[in-house]
């Protein structure tokens, strides 16, 4: 049961994948613009992650590992991914177009999001069992939405504050980012795995 | 070989697998026409004006939602209807090409009138009544300002005057105060990005 | 022509010069108690960092063209006494500066300016300093409250000397003259398996001490008794509710209470968590920047109660022995949706939301 | 001793329920103790078409006609509306366009009378002294007759709220007498002055909508009205369940939706009208009224005002004959030069800053204040950031979140204030008021209000355009069907022959009509 809450807490505060491992800043900045659709995107990063973990776990433990083929990991891997965010792609498409519409080529994108495909190669880095790594992978998740939601609040109210010009746009939004991770160091060493 | 066998096989196994899975889910999925359309067609201000381009305001709504046409052609809906629009597709602003003029009403002068029906086929909403070799009359409540009726009366007796203002309908303007201008600095941003 | 306005054509007559001005004046029990803690240290910390503030933010200002009467607001003033507020007697001039320019440029002005700032201006510049220079901002200098004090800061070359060259220009080493928080005491004893109630016996802990604000820490951090009277100066000025510090400073005893009955080798006493580090100062005067925490009466109690959560276990946790400052930044940075989702019921209404 | 000991509980008993927020502003109630006065006759009186909430009148005079006191001069179009009545005897001058008291500086369809100074009056309507024993129906009708609408600023026409209706029972009977703005004391000279015609107005209401309870709100600043209410009250022996209640000052008190909830602990639901708890709301003017055009048969043609602000020498009370020109009025109060001068109409809270002195007074005018620039100005000076100090949410009489919701109307985001419950805004201006920043929150909620109601407007007839133009698409494809059908006949029977046809026939009237029928109602 600990082990449980300190991995779930590892990933998603201490070490964050957005603002301490600095991965998935792409989606990160892409889809933080309004709070409904960083919600959305979030709840497709968990799935696509916690399921890509799972998968890719079973690829290689009975795949890769028992027929000698890890120089393929990459390519399983990333397969795997493309599948699952086409499959969420459609998913969305039928219930929800406006949320499609708003994620656009950030979903579709998913698939080389360098999280996705990270959560993946550090489970199997890490050596984790299906358990362990399917936890590590939601929680990974977790942690992204986290700040993707957080974000998205800060920047719908960034929206409205008369920003130099200078800072207008992408400058402030990564300074915010960059405000966030050093918050975000408060947590450091707060779980020793 | 068997090496090279083997990867061949089980990623080939592996994609089959995922392209069953799906084909399935396209399948369940599967979605009816765009429904983009009526949301982008519910923004637009229906004078079925074709300013835009296109011959109404739901084909440019069409046009919008599944051909990808630019945000900006609708004139009579001005840069609200504009930012609207780029809202709902999440794509960039993008600055009017034409300034939306104060609402416009049709108005026949009557006594010019030879009743020839022309502007009543031209009208979109059916806002101007008469019958052949009779004054027509424009249902100003109606009339959406289009202008449509203007270029088919051979006396050129229709005019477009100015919708007037009612009391009821003012409302306040944005305080003149530096603040106030943040608003409006956002949407001229928004507009300059094109 | 009139130009029109909208009624209401009264005002009461309040104004953000005033309300900064009321914090400034409730600060002042504070940074009477720094100076005679540190002397002449900490006198020269806060003009360096108040005047820093002020010419930082008047060439800002310059820069983007506006009026210079936006300095008379006093909140850049009130940054700067903030900051100094919260660092160590012993930072060099030049960090105070760096800190300065941090906090009005990056914690204010590129948001915008006054009222847009996400997270609090003097804090997040401490945590940059805090994060770049760990060092200097965890080396506590023996203030002039204790027994046979080994620097005399009462007198004027000595701080000076120590304030622009460093221990170096005094050739000292720095052990000689610095002592540990009692925070960073607990912290490191507790890492080498030492029960907290020996920890506190090492340190001759004494809560009347830390209560009067007799020990070491941030200049202006240190006496709890100073900072109180300031916070119901605060409160009696209406400058601020009690929402947020009653509901953090309840937390953290709560949190600290049900702990420390558990485990009381492990955990610290809720006392020594209120009176320890920069809670106090943070809870009265970080966590109540008006610009940086939410606006709704639920809202701030939420805050406050994730302040507070946060702040305990990265104290108990942590790698760092103060959580305070941290846990307000992390705090602001869900202010926007605490906003949203915490607003009051609507008269008429059954629920605050319409959807 | 029981009197005071039920006031003691009433007080607790408020204390349990009082409205959230509010404010005290400066009281600066200088008229208060001076009696009020009759205002001499003007010369020319104006009166707009609308001067109540809802359709406008039209006139039924003509140019030079002569009219005498309390003749009807204009009829109500439409249920909601009240008829207008000349205020003194004299002939129409000129029917047109004159500017009212409104924001906008527009002016209206209005009537001048050109009054001929022996002001007599027309007596067709015979008084009812039996109103115990007369149907509701007829006094209702009496009501409207007579051209009431809420004296206290709202101008509701009033023979609405008396309405009988079997789905909600009138439990309770409020009188406002609490007029929480500063400087107005009109209401308050009413109280002193006419109390029994204001109690006999409450009899008669509370007869008709069937109720004994009623309940007369009192602010805690004007003790001497609730003493000579009660006063009043003892003297009678048919108002035995009537209460005078002194609240404790508090701005916005005075506003229906929050003196109901400081009364009876109960919120009127949003978008619901009093009615629908059970509770009819009055002010004690129109109370007035109703008893005047009951028993005395007159119609509205008076009402108290109140001229006051730091720029007039002689503040006072006085009773103005509806139409009289503001200008007139000032004149009588010494003030003749207005530079430097800012006129109000309405308190200072809630009031419309007005562009100049010459329009006339309606029935909203309950005050008429000039201030002086400099003081004025102290309200308006340069907005400056919101520091989200949160008073204004503090202040908010509905609980609102002010300072979130100018910033969703100064950008437009007009969804999510009205999701922000914007349209609970009853503007009362307490978050203005209170703002360290000088921010005009009052004047962005307006903007919103008013941007969200056009864009409304333009949804709706958007809306209408497209079923329009759907039926024409689907008329023109039935047209062209017919056509072709007929064609594929015309060839059968005989082949050579091509007629020719138009592509679609002219359109015919009965099918534009039925077009129109189907968005009737669509449009307003």
């Amino acid at each position: 049961m600990t082990e449980v809450a300190l991995i779930l807490l590892s990933a998603v505060l201490v070490n964050n994948f957005v603002l301490t491992k600095f991965l998935g800043i792409c989606p990160f900045l892409g889809t933080s613009g309004k709070v409904e659709t960083a919600v959305g995107m979030s709840f497709a990063v968990m799935f696509v992650m916690t399921l890509a973990s799972v998968c890719s776990w079973l690829v290689q433990k009975f795949i890769l590992v028992p027929l000698d083929l890890l120089y393929l990991q990459t390519i399983f891997f990333i397969l795997i991914i493309a599948a699952l965010v086409q499959f969420i792609e459609m998913m969305i498409h039928k219930t929800s177009p406006v949320l499609y519409q708003a994620l656009g080529i950030f979903l579709p994108l998913i698939t080389t999001n360098c999280a996705v495909l990270g959560v993946a190669l550090l489970n199997v880095q890490q050596e984790q069992t299906f358990v362990t790594s399917a936890l590590y992978g939601f929680g990974a998740a977790v942690g992204f939405a986290l700040v993707l939601i957080l974000f998205s609040g800060l920047r719908e109210r960034i929206e409205v504050s008369p920003v130099p010009t200078l800072f207008k746009g992408s400058p402030l939004t990564l300074i915010t980012a960059g405000m966030m991770s050093l918050a975000f160091m408060g947590f450091s060493g707060l779980v020793k795995i | 070989m068997m090496g090279l066998l083997y990867a061949l096989l089980s990623l080939g196994a592996f994609a089959l697998l995922a392209g069953v899975v799906l084909a399935v889910a396209q399948k369940v999925f599967h979605v009816e026409g765009d429904p983009m359309v009526d949301k982008v067609d519910a923004l637009l201000p229906q004078t079925q004006c074709g300013q835009c381009g296109y011959p109404g305001c739901k084909p440019y709504a069409t046009a919008v939602a599944s051909e990808g046409a630019e945000v900006n052609h609708c004139v009579p809906g001005g840069e609200r209807t504009m930012l609207a629009i780029a809202d709902l597709m999440g794509v960039e602003p993008k600055a009017l090409e034409q300034e939306a003029t104060a609402p416009m009403v049709a108005f026949v002068r009557e006594d010019e009138c030879i009743g020839c029906t022309l502007c009543i086929k031209a009208c979109p909403v059916d806002a101007i009544i008469g019958a052949p070799k009779q004054y027509h009359t424009v249902l100003a409540a109606h009339c959406t300002g289009c202008e449509l009726c203007v270029e088919p009366c051979p006396v050129d007796c229709i005019d477009m005057l100015v919708k007037p203002e009612l009391i009821e309908h003012w409302a306040w303007p944005l305080p003149k105060t530096r603040r106030s201008k943040l608003g409006h600095e956002r949407r001229e941003n928004h507009a300059g990005h094109a | 022509m009139v130009v029109m306005l909208s009624s209401p054509h009264a005002h009461g007559g309040d104004s953000v010069r005033m309300m900064m001005l009321t914090v400034v004046l409730a600060l002042m029990p504070a940074t009477l108690v720094s100076v005679y803690l540190f002397g002449w240290l900490a006198l020269l910390l806060i003009l360096t960092c108040m005047l820093s503030c002020l010419l930082t933010e008047a060439i800002c200002l310059k820069l983007m063209g506006k009026s210079l009467s936006t300095l008379l607001d006093n909140s850049a003033a009130l940054t700067g006494l903030l900051l100094a507020l919260t660092l160590p007697a012993l930072t060099p001039w030049w960090m105070a500066v760096v800190g300065s320019v941090f906090a009005i440029v990056l914690g204010k002005q590129v948001y915008g300016g006054l009222g847009y700032n996400i997270f609090n201006p003097a804090l997040s510049a401490r945590v940059i300093l805090l994060i770049s220079f760990p060092l200097q901002m965890t080396t506590w200098i023996a203030p002039m409250s204790i027994n046979m004090p080994p620097l005399n800061l009462y007198d004027f070359s000595t701080c000076l000397t120590l304030f622009f060259t460093g221990v170096d220009g005094l050739k000292l080493s720095l052990d000689a003259i610095s002592m540990a928080s009692p925070l960073g005491h607990v912290k490191t004893e507790w890492t080498l398996g030492i029960p907290v109630a020996e920890a506190l016996n090492h340190y001759q802990y004494s809560y009347l001490d830390a209560f009067l604000g007799k020990e070491t820490g941030s200049i202006g951090e240190t006496s709890v008794l100073a900072l109180l009277l300031g916070g119901i100066f605060l409160l009696a000025r209406h400058s601020i509710t009690w929402h947020i510090p009653f509901s953090y400073l309840a937390t953290v005893a709560v949190m600290a209470a049900i702990f420390s009955a558990i485990h009381p080798d492990h955990f610290a006493p809720p006392m020594f968590h209120l009176f320890a580090g920069g809670l106090i100062l943070c809870a009265f005067f970080m966590a109540t920047d008006p610009v940086s925490s939410p606006v709704t009466p639920i809202g701030q109690i939420v805050f406050g109660i994730g302040c507070g959560i946060l702040t305990w276990s990265i104290r108990s946790f942590g790698g760092y022995p103060e959580g305070a400052m941290f846990s307000v930044l992390l705090m602001n940075c869900a202010v926007p949706l605490i906003d949203h989702y915490c607003r009051p019921r609507v008269y008429g209404h059954e629920s605050g939301r319409k959807r | 001793m029981p009197a005071m000991l039920r006031n003691l509980a009433q007080r607790l008993g408020m204390m349990a329920h009082s409205f959230d927020g509010g404010i005290h502003p400066q009281q600066h109630k200088v008229s208060a103790s001076l009696h009020s006065e009759a205002c001499p006759l003007a010369s020319l009186y104006t009166l707009p078409m609308k001067m109540h909430i809802g359709s406008p009148c039209s006139p039924i005079v003509a140019v030079g006609e002569r009219v005498l006191r309390g003749q009807k001069i204009a009829k109500s179009e439409g249920y909601l509306s009240v008829p207008v009545h000349a205020p003194t005897s004299g002939r129409i001058l000129r029917i047109e366009k004159a500017a009212i008291p409104h924001p906008s500086g527009m002016g209206i369809p209005s009537i001048v009378i050109e009054a001929d100074g022996d002001d007599n009056e027309e007596q067709i309507l015979e008084p009812i002294n039996d109103w115990h024993n007369t149907d509701p129906a007829l006094l209702r009708e009496r009501v409207r007759m007579c051209g009431l609408a809420g004296l206290g600023g709202a101008v509701f026409p009033t023979f609405i709220k008396l309405v009988q209706d079997s789905r909600f029972a009138i439990e309770t009977v409020i009188l406002n007498g609490i007029e929480c703005e500063p400087w107005l004391t009109n209401d308050h000279r009413l109280m002193l002055e006419y109390a029994d015609d204001i109690l006999s107005g409450l009899a008669i209401m509370m007869h008709m909508v069937k109720t004994a309870s009623a309940i007369i709100a009192i602010e805690e600043n004007k003790a001497d009205a609730a003493l000579v209410m009660r006063e009043a009250l003892a003297a009678r022996d048919d108002m035995a369940e009537v209460r005078v209640v002194v609240l404790p000052t508090r701005y916005p008190q005075g506003s229906e939706k929050q003196l109901i909830y400081s009364l009876t602990g109960r919120e009127v639901s949003a978008g619901k009208l009093p009615i629908h708890i059970g509770v009819l709301c009055l002010n004690v003017g129109t109370t007035r009224a109703v008893y005047q055009a009951v028993v005395k048969a007159k119609a509205l043609t008076e009402r108290m005002v109140t001229i006051s602000g730091d720029a007039i020498a002689q503040p006072g009370n006085l009773r103005v004959r509806i139409g009289t020109p503001m200008r007139y009025l000032f004149g009588l109060r010494g003030l003749e030069n207005f530079t430097g001068v800012r006129i109000l109409h309405g308190g200072p809270m809630m009031g419309e800053l007005l562009r100049h002195p010459d329009v006339p007074v309606v029935k909203s005018t309950n005050g008429m204040l000039a201030m002086r620039e400099a003081s004025f100005m102290g309200a308006h000076t340069q907005e400056q950031a919101c520091i989200r100090c949160g008073h204004c949410s503090e202040a908010c009489p509905s609980s609102l979140v002010p300072n979130l919701l100018v910033d969703q109307c100064r950008s437009d985001q007009f969804e999510k204030a009205e999701a922000y419950n914007l349209f609970d805004c009853i503007e009362c201006g307490a978050c203005s008021y209170v703002c360290p920043s000088n921010i005009p929150l009052v004047h962005y909620f307006r903007y919103g209000k008013g941007q969200i109601a056009q864009q409304r407007r333009e949804k709706v007839f958007a809306e209408a355009s497209r079923e329009r133009s759907e039926y024409r698409d689907q008329r023109k494809e039935r047209d062209k069907q017919a056509l072709a059908a007929k064609r594929k006949s015309v060839r059968k029977t005989h082949a050579p022959k091509v007629e020719v046809v138009k592509e679609n026939g002219p359109t015919t009237a009965t099918d534009v009509v039925n077009n129109d029928k189907l968005n009737k109602g669509n449009i307003e």
